[in-house]
């Protein structure tokens, strides 16, 4: 049962983030959903590694207390979390960038605009 | 280093020649020179060619594929055609008309490439090589054609794009032939082509069909022809008229009637309708001749009269061909010799014409015979070997197809050829009457003569006509090594014509009885009456009325007012209609797709593939 | 009507000058002929006799008399005499009535465009002298002025038979050679184009070539050329000048016709 | 020496014949008329009236050339065509051949026509080629069928397996709505009133001939009577069993040309569609429809 | 046999340490990271094309980080068709390292940057190992598209980093998966379990799941809606690069999950379908393109879309095909690119450049010739191997493909000769086209010269290509070499 609930949670985040990164024109509330997606991500990640009743996967004094959690997703979110953190701040600074170049984060203002630079001729 | 090799090697030689020192004026006369050894080594390797065939150093390995090039009967004949139009091609351009021309470097140089990829297309030893060299064709005839640029660019992008689906119908021809037969020789692919499923075998006759179709101008794909090459300047549409749509031809022949066999073909049905293959393809020429000749009655402009003409005539040679026979196939290969000939002449005198009164309107011109007579005796037998009446080579050819037509029993295609040569006898009256009889215009008054230079291969040409209508023979000869390496029946025939048993023509007598009666009619006309009096044109009937230069008195518009008040209604131009469809399809589709990647935000496919995934992935319990 | 034989019951021709009021024609071609030459031409009038064209120019009020001769009532193709469309075929010219002078200009106009040995016939008195529009301003009062008239038929319009009767003078005049008034226009063309010019300005001519074809055929007399012509010479208004200086020439050697 | 003797006396004859039959023609209208009509030797008159004319006007060599075809075109003709005692040329040539040489005289004289610089003629010959190509399909259907039957192109041979047979294997017998269709053709051809278009005096005065005159015209008079024979000959050669002896032949070659005049002169003129209409209707569906006959043998 | 081989780290280690050294020099000495960075560069190949002559002669390599063997431990694993992609990506990087004004300490970082994440990308045999480079390498390219400084530039890095950052998160929902379904990650390993653990539509949803991810940076259909604006708005030798070569990274990648992850034939169902929208929707769009840039962007997509067709058909033949294909845009594309950078705007104004620069439009018409794929071009012969694959094993799929790919081949040379016409074209008296300076024309005339020497070398050149692609087909062998280690 609770593998479900776990599985449903971690997927009903990643559909909250999309549904922001999708339907919502502001660019901010795009990343806020990003952001969101990447945690849901994450938490998928580390719950395909839970074992009912599992301990820490520490081996104290050479013997392991029972059964033990899987620990390699565990290894894996560490780096997904990092890259999220990475991107994410390459996000927040080029959405800077965007404002002070457009004056707005409109995701359909800023394409229109984009698309008019480079000279698209809407033929 | 065999022959066909000499004849690669003067094709490469006259390329860079041109390429460096193709300014200066004898650059057109050294051309011409090359054009001619060529044509003289083409007709010295004859009889080594009567039997097998000529290998070729040229040949490469790739990606485990051998591709070679060697001559046979048939490749022998279309390189002498090729050889002989670019020979006279150039004999014309090297006179005062090259000079006259802007570009005339560029002129020299395409007609080369064009000559060098003709070679290789027709001595192509392979599926592959004949690929390559149906490239290679194609392109250098749309680099002719676009070369003058203005209106010839439109006509040529038209042509390439017809070319290329062409080129790329045969591409996967010849794939599916791979995949089957795994190797690219003629001979595999014919002992193949008898086991392969019915359903094989039309997709294969299909895109084979399809594809040589195009340049060909058969009917579905004929709507390019007519523009393009008119746009090309004089001597180089003179040329592509001549040879180059026979190419189409040439391959059509390889493959359709020489690899697959016409009995196959003959043996594949059309579901519903009792019509085979080839009788399907047979049908096809027939409308090819006849609907074209019609469009070509109704042209105001000279040379799209006569390209219209080239695409009807191309319908006569295939239907000879496909007719089997020994008669029939040395009929339509005949009419591809005596096609050249006389389509040549007219389009060089048509620019003659041009050269002197820069215009080819038919509508703006009149009276010229007073003018330009030698032009107009070239004009003249070239529009008598057109039609195909008697004196000229063109009824000997016209006059296989008939027979074998007859002696195969297929009446109704019959009726449409001979409904073809009428639409031609027409449409070739209007073009002479139009340009050269009637009315000579004030602003023609001080035309000339079109310099010897010009008129000399004009006359050349119509003398071959001439001759190989009086003694057929000669041109015979030529067409059996084509016949033979066909696998054709042989032809038994004489110096004078064909000798059958249900009807024979000899061509010797024909022609003498009819010059000895002009003769007699001469006699009869010069000392029968009192001496003729020439009077000026002014003295006219014309109701009593006085004729003076400004008062126009001349019919050329719309030459045919009766039967276009009949035939009108049918040029509904639903072919045209139909590939502006296609056109507008094209262009719908790629503003939808661009429009695609205007959406503001477009990846709510990736949400929808996403909860699809996801929903799999829970339902299959992690 | 059976065919009739002809019989020569004609009186001899009359020498007649041109200008001399009713006067006919000068004598025949007078150059001598050979044997052979003079069998060919008997055969020729024979046939000439008996093969008329005739070109009806119905411009006055005679018309109406043609048709029966022509059809079924009086059927002139009995001796070979058959109505064609266009001057350049037709051998006989009726002018059938008055000549207003415009028709005048046309009538002289399709006269020079026949051929060869042509006759004209003068309806009614109103090519003879006017008739009944004697003193009209508009018409022409004698036609062999303009053109020479072979024969005229008195009657203010005559009948059928009238008709009748002149195609068979003419036939017998054909017959034996004498009706050559044709050639009168060639030798004294300059006295008719005095005339023509006095009607209708001075350097008036049609597109006719009349000296070249006079040359050309032998019939260049001492009257062909006079002061008419030489206006015609010098660039006067009419056609033919003009038609010269546009088309020099026509000839496929693209010689000056004179 | 026979061939000589051929080529010299087979268009001497037809000329001859085609006389007869332009007299003919004349007298039949004039009967029809309630006229008397012209004299025994009235075609010898025109024709020798119009070589004796005095003044020849031309309009160019093109002109004179265009004459010398047309007679050229139509003697070749006639050696090509096989009557009675003689065979001429006609083995060298076949039928297609001589339908071809039959457009040659067409072709010269609409180019002497052309050169003449008169639109009247222009419009004359514009008109005479729409009703060649009207009336060349349905003639063209009957030829195909024709030699369907006949297996062969020769007319000596055609004529020959018409004989043997006697009245039974005639073309008319076998084929009669190939026959038919085209007779219907052959009128057309003949140019006479119904399809008469192309002379029309009062449109184009004459159309072709509107420059034509003094031996020009003689020619086309003589081209008339060449005209007039060859089709009838080729008619009779197709569908009446040929000429086993002259009397007979003469008299069915009358017969052709007679039943035309006689049709000739009851009806006015078609417009050019029209011609063009009614010939690709009636006569071309007749003889297409004795085709799929013979076909289907 | 497969040999250890430590060395394999070195291109991805080389360029990784200098990535992250430059920054530091680049402080006090600007131009020197320009310097700096093109002998990293330059380092990297040498070291790459030692690697490539020890593989060519001995065979694939295998290496073990850290020692801990193959189940458990990340693998690097190397074979020919590795090191062929390795090589252009260094070429490339030297070739449009950035110059001018952009050639400051960030851009030559990122293309650092971008050549370690690529080389890990291509070399690394585990799963997860290669969703870490491909981050690296999607950052990177996210910043060089920035990098031209422009307002466009700017908005078209956010829009692509967005959708890219999407498809990371989706690929690493698929790793994760494939990881709760088989327990493994290395790709060795996974090619044994995979047949029977990832049938059915849990493997299909994983497969697209990585091919969502792949996707964006592979410019497959619905994912390359950023393909446009980036081209456009980032500089010409960051758009050369990304879709000259990076982009064929992907699509390697994604064949080695094809080949060895999921060989079933619903993988290459997708990637059929993948492909024939991705011809489609490249060459409709470039047909009705205003500029020149953009009709390229269209056009890359569309053969991008070849490439799949050609990687979705099973089988050595397939691969080479599609090495063939991938390896040809690889070294038409970025020339195009580079004159596209030139003639800015509307195709129309250009007319007469012909006139005004001679030697770009022969090289813009033998591009375009090549292409298309007329014979004596290398194109011709890469869409021969196409054919001949998908002719030896038709399928209803593979008809449509085939009819997809000669249909968009038309409208392709329609829509580039139509521009050639325009060239030709005389343009308006007095009008002038921009011209070329040698410098900015150095890299196209240098890439058509490899065209035409690859034309001249085709024989040699086919046989070593279809070489890689057997090497590359068999799953067995390389799970072989990479498990049996015999330690």
């Amino acid at each position: 049962m609770t593998g479900t609930l776990l599985y449903g949670g971690a997927i009903g985040l990643v559909i909250i983030g999309l549904y922001a990164i999708v339907a919502r024109r502001h660019l901010m509330r795009n990343i806020f959903g990003l952001a969101v997606m990447e945690s849901g991500v994450n938490l998928l990640l580390a719950s395909v590694g839970y074992r009912p009743g599992g301990h820490a996967p520490i081996l104290v004094a050479g013997a392991a207390p029972g059964p033990l959690v899987d620990p390699i997703p565990q290894a894996l979110v560490l780096t997904a979390i990092v890259i999220g953190f990475g991107v994410l701040a390459l996000a927040l600074a080029l959405v800077v960038r965007v404002r002070q170049a457009y004056g707005t984060l409109d995701n359909r203002a800023v394409a229109r605009r984009l698309r008019a630079e480079n000279g698209e001729a809407r033929s | 280093m065999s022959e066909l090799d000499f004849l690669f090697a003067f094709a490469a030689v006259l390329i860079a020649g041109v390429m460096c020192c193709g300014r200066d004026g004898r650059a057109g006369w050294a051309a011409m020179a090359v054009y001619g050894a060529m044509l003289v080594a083409v007709m010295a390797a004859a009889g080594k060619v009567a039997g097998g065939s000529i290998p070729s150093a040229l040949g490469f390995s790739v990606l485990g594929h051998k591709i070679g090039w060697r001559m046979d009967g048939l490749g022998w004949f279309f390189s002498m055609l090729t050889a002989g139009a670019a020979f006279f091609a150039s004999w014309y351009a090297a006179g005062e008309w090259g000079r006259a021309q802007p570009g005339m470097k560029t002129q020299h140089l395409l007609l080369a490439l064009n000559v060098a990829a003709m070679l290789l297309l027709v001595n192509a030893g392979d599926l592959l090589s004949l690929f390559i060299g149906w490239e290679l064709v194609s392109w250098a005839a749309f680099a002719m054609m676009a070369q003058k640029g203005g209106p010839a660019q439109p006509a040529a992008m038209r042509y390439m794009i017809y070319a290329l689906a062409g080129a790329m119908a045969v591409l996967a021809g010849i794939m599916i032939v791979h995949a089957v037969t795994g190797s690219f020789a003629y001979k595999d692919f014919a002992a193949a082509f008898g086991a392969m499923s019915s359903g094989m075998k039309w997709l294969l006759a299909g895109l084979f069909a399809a594809g040589f179709g195009v340049k060909m101008a058969l009917m579905p794909f004929h709507l390019w022809q007519a523009a393009a090459y008119s746009e090309t300047p004089g001597a180089s549409s003179a040329f592509l008229n001549a040879v180059s749509a026979r190419m189409g031809l040439f391959a059509l022949i390889l493959v359709l009637v020489k690899v697959m066999g016409l009995s196959a073909l003959a043996g594949l049905h059309v579901p519903l309708i009792g019509l085979s293959a080839k009788g399907l393809l047979m049908w096809i020429a027939a409308f090819t001749m006849v609907i074209p000749t019609f469009i070509a009655l109704m042209q105001t402009d000279a040379r799209m009269l006569l390209t219209w003409h080239g695409i009807g005539q191309g319908g006569y040679m295939l239907l000879g061909v496909l007719v089997g026979t020994g008669l029939g196939t040395a009929g339509g290969l005949l009419h591809v010799f005596n096609y050249a000939t006389y389509q040549m002449a007219l389009f060089l005198a048509v620019t003659a014409v041009i050269h002197r009164t820069g215009t080819s309107d038919l509508d703006r011109l009149g009276g010229l015979i007073t003018r330009m007579p030698w032009t107009y005796v070239t004009l003249l037998m070239g529009i008598i070997g057109l039609a195909g009446l008697p004196p000229m080579n063109g009824f000997v050819s016209k006059w296989m197809i008939y027979r074998s037509l007859l002696d195969s029993g297929s009446a109704f295609l019959l009726i449409f050829a001979f409904v073809g040569t009428l639409g031609t006898i027409l449409s070739v009256y209007k073009l002479i009457h139009n340009i050269f009889l009637g009315r000579l215009r004030p602003q023609h008054e001080g035309v000339r003569e079109a310099p010897w230079s010009m008129v000399a291969p004009m006359l050349a040409l119509g003398g071959i006509g001439f001759v190989t209508g009086w003694f057929p023979g000669l041109a015979l000869n030529l067409t059996d090594i084509a016949q033979a390496a066909m696998g054709a029946p042989e032809l038994p025939h004489g110096l004078g014509g064909v000798a059958t048993a249900r009807g024979s023509l000899n061509m010797i007598w024909v022609v003498s009885i009819l010059l000895v009666a002009i003769g007699f009619g001469a006699i009869v006309f010069y000392f029968l009456g009192n001496r003729r009096y020439e009077v000026n044109q002014l003295n006219n009937y014309a109701g009593g009325h006085f004729l003076s230069p400004q008062v126009p008195y001349q019919f050329s518009h719309e030459f045919y007012p009766g039967l276009a008040r009949v035939i009108g209604p049918w040029y509904r131009g639903s072919i045209v209609r139909a590939e502006q469809g296609i056109g507008t399809l094209l262009d719908v589709s790629g503003d939808l797709w661009r429009g695609i990647y205007h959406l503001a935000w477009t990846p709510l496919y990736l949400l929808a593939a996403t909860v699809i995934a996801l929903g799999w992935a829970i339902m299959g319990g992690m | 009507m059976t065919d009739k034989p002809l019989k020569s019951h004609v009186r001899p021709p009359q020498d007649t000058m041109p200008g001399g009021a009713g006067q006919g024609c000068p004598a025949p071609d007078a150059q001598t002929r050979s044997i052979w030459r003079r069998i060919m031409d008997d055969f020729a009038d024979h046939c000439r006799a008996r093969s008329l064209f005739v070109l009806h120019y119905c411009t006055g009020c005679g018309a109406i008399e043609l048709p029966p001769t022509i059809t079924s009532r009086f059927d002139m193709e009995r001796v070979g005499i058959t109505p064609m469309v266009t001057p350049r075929q037709a051998d006989i010219l009726l002018i059938t009535g008055y000549l207003s002078l415009k028709t005048l200009k046309r009538v002289i106009l399709s006269y020079e465009q026949m051929q060869g040995p042509k006759y004209v016939l003068g309806f009614g008195s109103c090519t003879i002298n006017g008739g009944m529009y004697w003193n009209s301003y508009a018409t022409m009062k004698r036609l062999d002025q303009y053109i020479p008239t072979d024969l005229f038929i008195a009657g203010c319009m005559p009948r059928p038979e009238a008709v009748q009767q002149v195609l068979l003078k003419l036939i017998e005049d054909i017959d034996a050679g004498r009706a050559n008034a044709w050639q009168d226009y060639y030798r004294n063309y300059d006295f008719y184009l005095g005339n023509q010019q006095r009607l209708f300005g001075a350097g008036w001519n049609t597109p006719t070539d009349v000296i070249g074809e006079a040359r050309h055929y032998g019939y260049y007399g001492p009257g062909t050329e006079g002061e008419h012509t030489r206006l015609l010479a010098e660039g006067g208004g009419s056609a033919a000048r003009l038609a010269h200086a546009e088309y020099p020439s026509t000839a496929l050697t693209g010689r000056i016709k004179s | 020496m026979r061939l000589l003797a051929d080529i010299v006396l087979m268009p001497l004859i037809a000329f001859i014949t085609g006389l007869f039959l332009v007299l003919m023609y004349r007298r039949v209208r004039a009967k029809i008329e309630r006229r008397v009509g012209p004299p025994f030797f009235q075609p010898v008159y025109d024709i020798v009236k119009l070589f004796a004319k005095k003044t020849q006007i031309s309009h160019g060599v093109m002109h004179d050339l265009s004459i010398v075809l047309l007679l050229g075109g139509y003697i070749t003709a006639e050696i090509f065509l096989p009557v009675p005692g003689f065979k001429g040329l006609a083995e060298e040539g076949d039928l297609l051949t001589l339908i071809y040489i039959m457009m040659v005289p067409m072709l010269g004289l609409a180019l002497g026509v052309g050169s003449c610089a008169n639109p009247n003629g222009s419009i004359g010959i514009s008109r005479a080629l729409t009703a060649m190509l009207a009336y060349d399909v349905p003639l063209a259907v009957a030829i195909i069928g024709a030699t369907m039957t006949y297996g062969t192109t020769n007319l000596v041979e055609i004529v020959r397996i018409q004989q043997e047979g006697g009245m039974a294997t005639w073309g008319i017998a076998t084929m009669p709505l190939l026959a038919i269709g085209g007779y219907l053709a052959v009128h057309g051809m003949f140019g006479k009133e119904p399809f008469e278009i192309y002379i029309a005096p009062a449109e184009i005065a004459t159309g072709p001939m509107v420059e034509m005159s003094g031996k020009y015209m003689g020619a086309l008079f003589i081209m008339q009577c060449f005209q007039l024979y060859t089709i009838g000959v080729l008619y009779v050669t197709l569908f009446l069993g040929g000429g086993e002896n002259w009397p007979l032949f003469l008299i069915k070659v009358a017969a052709v040309v007679f039943i035309s005049v006689a049709v000739t002169n009851v009806y006015g003129r078609y417009r050019t569609d029209k011609v063009v209409r009614w010939m690709w209707k009636w006569p071309t569906g007749i003889a297409l429809l004795g085709l799929a006959l013979v076909m289907a043998k | 046999m497969s040999q250890s081989l430590p060395a394999i780290i070195y291109p991805v280690a080389i360029p990784l340490m200098g990535a992250f050294l430059l920054p530091i020099g680049a402080r006090r000495m600007a131009e020197l990271a320009g310097l700096f960075g093109r002998i990293v560069v330059l380092l990297s190949f040498s070291t790459s094309l030692a690697l490539a002559v020890s593989i060519w002669t001995a065979g694939p390599a295998v290496s073990a980080m850290g020692g801990f063997a193959a189940p458990l431990g990340i693998v690097f694993y190397a074979d020919r068709l590795a090191m062929l992609f390795l090589l252009a990506l260094n070429v490339a990087v030297f070739l449009f390292w950035p110059r001018g004004q952009g050639a400051k300490g960030g851009p030559c970082t990122l293309m650092l940057a971008l050549l370690a994440g690529g080389s890990g990308l291509i070399l690394s045999g585990d799963l997860f190992n290669i969703f870490v480079f491909y981050e690296i390498t999607a950052v990177a390219s996210y910043g060089l598209a920035a990098s031209g400084r422009t307002h466009a530039g700017f908005a078209a890095a956010l829009r692509f980093l967005i959708l890219g950052s999407v498809g990371s998160s989706l690929m690493l929902i698929g790793i994760a998966l494939i990881y709760a379904r088989t327990g493994t990650l290395n790709l060795a390993d996974l090619s044994r379990i995979a047949p029977h653990a990832l049938t059915g539509p849990v493997g299909l949803a994983a497969f697209i799941l990585l091919l969502a991810g792949l996707g964006v940076k592979a410019e497959l259909v619905p994912l390359n809606t950023w393909v446009p604006e980036v081209y456009g708005a980032a500089p010409a030798r960051v758009s050369a690069l990304l879709a000259g070569v990076v982009s064929k990274l992907a699509m390697v990648v994604a064949l080695r999950f094809v080949v060895q992850v999921f060989p079933g034939d619903g993988a290459h169902t997708v990637l059929l379908v993948a492909g024939i929208l991705g011809v489609l929707a490249g060459e409709l769009a470039a047909w009705r393109a205003g500029s020149l840039m953009e009709t390229f962007s269209y056009s890359s997509i569309a053969q991008l879309g070849m490439v799949a067709l050609a990687f979705s058909i099973s089988g050595a033949a397939g691969i080479a095909a599609g090495i063939a294909l991938a390896l040809h845009h690889a070294v038409v594309k970025p020339a195009f690119f580079m004159l596209a950078a030139r003639w800015r705007g509307p195709v129309g104004g250009l007319a007469g450049a012909v006139k005004d620069s001679p030697l770009a439009v022969w090289l813009f018409v033998i591009l375009s010739l090549s292409i298309i794929g007329i014979p004596p071009f290398p194109g011709f012969w890469a869409k021969f191997l196409f054919l001949k694959a998908a002719f030896a094993a038709p399928s209803a799929g593979v008809w449509i493909a085939v009819f997809v790919m000669l249909a968009g081949t038309v409208v392709e040379a329609a829509y580039l000769f139509r521009a050639v016409l325009v060239f030709f074209a005389d343009g308006e008296r007095g009008g002038s086209t921009p011209r070329f300076a040698f410098a900015q024309l150095a890299p196209a005339l240098g890439l058509g010269a490899v065209l035409l020497a690859a034309m001249v070398f085709i024989a040699p050149l086919g046989a070593s290509i279809s070489g890689m692609a057997d090497e590359a087909s068999n799953a067995a062998a390389m799970a072989a070499r990479v498990l049996d280690r015999g330690e």
